[in-house]
């Protein structure tokens, strides 16, 4: 019975952290995807470059983890701007098949640069000193970074929640998800709202990619490896929802680590099963408009 | 100046298509992965290999270049490899065949060598089932098989106290036999291997794994997964989880603290007790030697692991054969001159090419991980075992 | 029996009725018009019939039969034809494949591999016919999405028709076209044989009362009234829900 | 001569289309060229096997993903099976190559059906996830299922008969490059008469305007699915043709990387068009061939820009760009 409230507990833990970390990098492909109707397969480069920004600054510039974090989150957005409107605006009406291609693309490209800049090791990833070993928590211990981890996630998920609720950015976006059309006859601008909206969803994908670079190496092939957790956490939750995703990812991250603790010599084989089970019976995702 | 070299160089770019035709050119056929899972460990085999012709090109009998034709085999790809493989002993005529990371990309080409007779050089791959007991025609291996480290590993593990271990390697040829072998020289010296989990090849996250093998309360965890970046990943989920505060050891195969990944994995791989070949930190002068090479070329951070000594070594022994038959190679000559080929000079001490099988016959040395002048490096405490053959083949000398 | 006949017909999106409880009968032969202000529900009622959507409940029969149950190419094989508000065609292929692709589905041919399509010329022959009768033969050799809206509107008529339908469901079919050319849809319309069953949405009302002997009124998913349009024009209940918006007639 | 085929449309707008689709001499070009290529670079035939068979798996796709637009990350999944399927039926029953395509294409097949029936209900995105949910659940199976499959390291040791008890597959890929080009010339037959027979035009229907396909009376789904089969079962032969060639099965048989490549390669050429998939494939490969030995770590730069580009400027393909040139052509004779 002990060992068994121990690996309940064991898979609990781990892939809540695991999930936390899919949330912060799908949620923006979730709702530039349900926004903008574009397939972005590419959304995992963000991921990485938040990634590789965090590690350089850290180790090469010895700058402090809050604030490497931090810059991840703010170069890439900014960076994704760009690519925002110098290309991705070109694809919106664009078919799916177009969509997917062009940002395989990216992807691509992204895989050579990087490797080209930082080289093909995985990026180090130095835990501040504080953040390092285990905490205990009486019944138990747990890895003091992936608990804090799993801490700021919620609170970036409770800020991220609050405001698309309560701000007027917030709304407008909702209103766009909800009915483009009627949105734009109600004078929202809504490319200048894809346009951020992209930007803090890469942001965020930064966010996650460097605060999780210790769970998901940092390398170049990242965008590829990972595709298909993040489209997963995506389309499992259903396209343009902020909370489906979250669900998506919990069930990914917990039973992903189940499978992987409690029956390794299956791998992932009825993660795949599970996600093609669920999109059979709720197309659109679980949370996903009908 | 500048305008100075530009003619060297165009006069050169005229004058040498004649010159090379006089020559006598030897071509190598150099399979490696520049690309997908592991891509480092061939940047370092062909580091490796560059800085062995600069340094050693000129000892070639007069007359006699040799040419490298790199190829990317992408991965764990035995398609793309065996294909490459072709091209090379068909299409450029090489006279050798040599790298190859991954145990499936041996297993693939090694066929293509034989039917081609044309000698291949297994710098990396470490199943011991790529090359038979009685050896795979025109095969030989430089690196290493893991049966020659686990066995005495768990032969090891069993005399020094550790009760209870509990296995996690990576589920490809390689791990099986790395548990295999442990296994074997683990239990029949008394030990209890409480569980042997086999990991998906390309797992990232390793903490689930540790976890459980934390939550079995082991002694030690014996763990195999590919060199390279794997290995930072396993360290990390064995720091953060503290298994070494509960007393748990950490034990495996060289390729766990794999050198050119130590400074990355931090203090936490102090203590960690590996049998293995090859160490960068290895202090006998041929190795230091070797090191000094290394860190002139490519700086004092970058460190060779034992990819790099396999390469190196493997680039003597066909060195050595080109040599001995005076620059005009043949394959058949070749092969019997790998054969036997051996050694006292390699970074890893003295081996030996199994004349018998064509696999490598080498010294294990068990090391633990400690600071050297403030950099983490495989200390090697003892010579476990010298002279080791491929154990696999001795106890399945039918296979 | 009525060509096409539906029964306490129900259509909810959610709590939202589109579809409320609809007693409709098309009577063979008829020209009959489906009007009603903006939403009320009629592009509904026409998916419906074509099996685009599923009813909520209630049954739907086509010649006596329930069809109900049935997919959409099912009731087109029993004679079913539309067209769609939104022009819906082939976009990347030429007006004549357009409607040669509808000509070889009605043949029942569209599951053959045995030889060329394009070999059977009797049908690519019946095809150009049909849109020389509408006056754009000189166009079937151009892609679809290369024309002007107005030939496009033609097109969607062209399949329609293409299909020998015994019910025909036109949505708005000269929905913004110029004079000229709404001209030629109701010429077209009006020359079809006498036992095609025509069901038509159309909001501009000379049209409306030019062509159809009987009209349905449908207003918020409710039919309203029914009778012909002399009953129609001087029904005060229509005139206050319908046409006293003024902006329809 | 040539500018006569330019030319070549004459005579009533119903005879120029009928005319549109007959086989044309200049479809032979490509099969002469390959024959030529076999005397030209005897030293290439290894990369011409594979290019031959990539191409196979190419029209395959082109099938559902050009013609009846069933856009699909997870092909690979067909020519993974296919490839297993070969290995194994060599290594347990026997090494007789041709009941071995047969064998490939029919286990394909059935994936192709079984998976068809359950998916294609889907559109999108999410259609998409599912045709890749198919792959990982097929890519998993037999990474795990080792005693079978042999795992991670693939299946090792297969090995052919001759085909038809005379011609041995060789070191220098002679043979294998013949059966690969006899294979594919009976596929691509197929193929052509396929999509130029009604069903193939009606595919394109789907292709372009589902809602009207299904409004004019055509059972879509039944179409889709009977497509769906027929291209998976095509490269599960091309899958075949590998495990043959090469001997050797591997798990990057069924890699997402093999999978996102055939669609690289096929919207090179130019989708929709069968003859899209051998001018794709083979300049990807050929170009793959020599830049990639170049620089082997900035190969995948290249192919990104191009993708970006062809998608941004070109979408068409390579095809395409070549009929927007000939339509120029044409515009100025007249």
């Amino acid at each position: 019975m002990d060992a068994f409230l121990s690996a309940f507990v064991s898979i609990l833990f781990h892939g809540l952290a695991y999930a936390m970390i899919l949330y912060v990098i799908s949620v923006g492909l979730s709702v530039t995807m349900g926004l903008m109707g574009f397939v972005n397969l590419a959304h995992g480069v963000f991921a990485m470059l938040g990634g590789y920004v965090m590690t350089t600054l850290m180790n090469r510039y010895g700058i402090p983890f809050g604030f490497a974090l931090l810059a991840a989150f703010i170069a890439v957005a900014l960076f994704s701007i760009v690519l925002e409107r110098l290309l991705y605006s070109r694809l919106y009406r664009a078919g799916e098949l177009e969509q997917v291609l062009f940002s395989i693309g990216i992807i691509f490209m992204s895989v050579a640069l990087v490797r080209y800049t930082w080289g093909a090791l995985p990026q180090r990833m130095v835990v501040p000193e504080m953040l390092r070993g285990s905490l205990d928590f009486g019944f138990r211990s747990f890895p003091t970074y992936r608990t804090f981890l799993i801490i700021v996630s919620f609170g970036v998920i409770a800020a991220l929640w609050l405001g698309i609720e309560r701000t007027n950015f917030g709304a407008q976006v909702r209103a766009a998800v909800d009915n483009r059309r009627m949105a734009e006859s109600l004078g929202i601008n809504t490319s200048k709202l894809f346009t951020l909206t992209f930007a803090l969803g890469s942001g965020l994908a930064a966010f996650g990619g460097g605060m999780g670079a210790d769970i998901l190496a940092i390398n170049p092939q990242y965008a590829q490896d990972y595709l298909i957790y993040f489209l997963m956490v995506v389309s499992v939750g259903g396209l343009g929802s902020i909370r489906g995703p979250f669900v998506a990812a919990l069930l990914l991250g917990i039973g992903d680590t189940a499978c992987r603790y409690l029956v390794p010599e299956f791998g992932a084989f009825f993660l795949f099963a599970a996600m093609m089970g669920i999109l059979l019976w709720r197309p659109m995702g679980l949370f996903g408009k009908a | 100046m500048k305008f100075a070299k530009f003619a060297a160089i165009a006069l050169a770019a005229t004058i040498l298509p004649f010159a090379s035709a006089m020559a006598q050119t030897i071509k190598i056929g150099f399979i490696t992965s520049y690309t997908g899972q592991n891509a480092s460990v061939g940047v370092m085999m062909d580091k490796t290999v560059k800085l062995w012709m600069k340094e050693h090109e000129k000892d070639l009998p007069a007359g006699v270049k040799v040419e490298i034709l790199t190829r990317d085999d992408t991965g764990p790809n035995p398609e793309t490899a065996k294909r490459l493989a072709t091209e090379l002993v068909t299409r450029d005529k090489v006279d050798f065949l040599a790298g190859v990371i991954w145990t499936p990309n041996a297993a693939a080409i090694a066929p293509i060598a034989a039917e081609a007779k044309t000698p291949f050089v297994i710098m990396n791959a470490g199943t011991s089932a790529i090359i038979p007991s009685g050896g795979a025609p025109y095969t030989v291996r430089v690196s290493f098989t893991l049966w020659q480290s686990s066995l005495p590993l768990g032969q090891w593990a069993a005399k020094n106290n550790l009760k209870k271990v509990y296995s996690l390697v990576s589920d490809f040829g390689p791990g099986i036999d790395a548990e295999t072998a442990f296994k074997k020289g683990f239990t029949d010296g008394g030990g209890n291997l409480v569980e042997a989990v086999r990991m998906p090849l390309a797992t990232q996250d390793f903490a689930p794994f540790m976890q459980k093998a934390k939550d079995a309360k082991p002694d030690a965890v014996f763990v195999f997964i590919p060199a390279g970046v794997q290995a930072t990943g396993v360290m990390k989920a064995y720091s953060d989880l503290g298994l070494a505060k509960e007393g748990i050891k950490l034990i495996g195969p060289g390729d766990i603290t794999t050198d050119e990944e130590l400074p990355n994995m931090g203090d936490v791989a102090l203590g960690a007790i590996t049998m293995f070949h090859y160490s960068a930190a290895a202090t006998r002068p041929a190795n230091q030697a070797f090191l000094k090479m290394w860190q002139r070329d490519y700086g004092a951070n970058d460190w060779p692991a034992f990819e790099a000594a396999a390469t190196w070594d493997g680039m003597m022994a066909i060195f050595d054969t080109i040599k001995a038959q005076g620059g005009k190679v043949n394959g058949e000559k070749s092969y019997s001159l790998l054969k036997g080929w051996k050694t006292d000079n390699s970074p890893r001490g003295p081996i030996m090419i199994d004349p018998e099988n064509g696999d490598i016959i080498q010294n294990e040395y068990l090391r633990r991980v400690e600071k050297v002048n403030g950099v983490l490096g495989n200390v090697e405490i003892e010579t476990f075992q010298t002279a080791v053959k491929d154990p696999w083949k001795l106890l399945n000398p039918k296979k | 029996m009525s060509a096409l006949e539906t029964q306490l017909l129900c259509k909810n999106f959610g709590a939202l009725s589109v579809a409320n409880k609809i007693d409709f009968r098309l009577e063979p032969g008829a020209r009959h018009a489906l009007i009603g202000p903006n939403g009320a529900g009629k592009t509904t009622f026409i998916n419906l019939i074509t099996g685009r959507l599923t009813p909520s409940s209630g049954i739907i029969k086509l010649a006596g039969e329930d069809v109900t149950a049935l997919s959409q190419s099912g009731r087109v094989k029993r004679g079913l034809g539309r067209t769609f508000q939104i022009n819906t065609l082939f976009r990347g292929l030429s007006v004549l494949e357009n409607v040669f692709l509808t000509v070889c589905e009605r043949e029942g041919i569209g599951n053959s591999i045995l030889r060329r399509a394009n070999a059977r010329k009797d049908l690519l022959e019946e095809s150009y016919a049909l849109l020389e009768s509408l006056h754009i033969g000189d166009d079937a050799l151009n892609i679809v999405r290369e024309l002007p809206y107005g030939k496009l509107r033609l097109v969607e008529l062209a399949i329609a028709l293409a299909l020998k339908p015994k019910v025909l469901l036109l949505d708005e079919p000269a929905a913004g076209l110029p004079s000229s050319e709404t001209a030629i849809v109701f010429d077209t319309v009006q020359q079809l044989p006498k036992d095609i069953a025509i069901l038509i949405i159309e909001h501009d009302m000379d049209l409306v009362f030019r062509l159809a002997n009987r009209i349905t009124v449908l207003v918020q998913g409710t039919v309203l009234v029914e009778g012909t349009p002399d009953e129609i024009q001087h029904d005060a209940r229509v005139r206050e829900v319908y046409l006293g918006e003024g902006d329809h007639g | 001569m040539i500018f006569k085929w330019f030319n070549a449309e004459q005579g009533s707008a119903v005879e120029r289309f009928a005319k549109r689709d007959r086989l044309n001499p200049l479809e032979l070009l490509p099969w002469i060229l390959a024959i030529a290529a076999y005397y030209v670079f005897p030293s290439y035939l290894p990369l011409g096997s594979q290019i031959l068979l990539t191409i196979l798996f190419a029209i395959s796709l082109d099938l559902a993903l050009g013609y009846a637009g069933i856009i699909t990350l997870g092909h690979a999944a067909f020519f993974g099976v296919g490839a297993y399927s070969a290995g194994l039926y060599a290594l347990h029953v026997t090494g007789e190559p041709l009941s071995g395509l047969v064998v490939a294409a029919i286990a394909a097949g059935i994936l192709g059906l079984l998976s068809g029936l359950v998916i294609l209900r889907t559109t999108g995105l999410t259609l998409i996830m599912l045709t890749l949910a198919v792959l990982l659940i097929v890519q998993e199976f037999a990474n795990r299922a080792r005693p079978i499959t042999g795992g991670a390291d693939g299946l090792n040791g297969i090995a052919m008969l001759p085909i038809f008890g005379v011609f041995r597959f060789d070191l220098f890929g002679h043979t294998a490059y013949w059966y690969c080009l006899s294979v594919l010339f009976v596929m691509w037959i197929f193929g052509l008469l396929l999509v130029r027979s009604p069903f193939g035009r009606s595919l394109t229907g789907v292709r372009e305007n589902i809602t009207r396909m299904h409004s004019i009376g055509a059972p879509v789904r039944r179409r889709l699915v009977t497509i769906y089969t027929i291209s998976a079962a095509m490269a599960g032969v091309a899958g075949a043709l590998l495990a043959q060639t090469s001997q050797f099965v591997g798990l990057a048989t069924l890699g997402f990387e093999r999978s996102g490549e055939i669609v690289i390669m096929l919207v090179l050429g130019g989708i929709g068009r069968i003859y899209g998939a051998i001018v794709g494939v083979v300049i990807f490969m050929i170009a793959q061939d020599s830049f990639a030995r170049a620089n082997p770590a900035f190969w995948s730069f290249w192919v990104g820009l191009l993708l970006v580009l062809i998608v941004l400027f070109a979408r068409g393909g390579a095809l395409g760009i070549a009929d927007n040139l000939v339509a120029l052509l044409r515009g100025r004779k007249k």
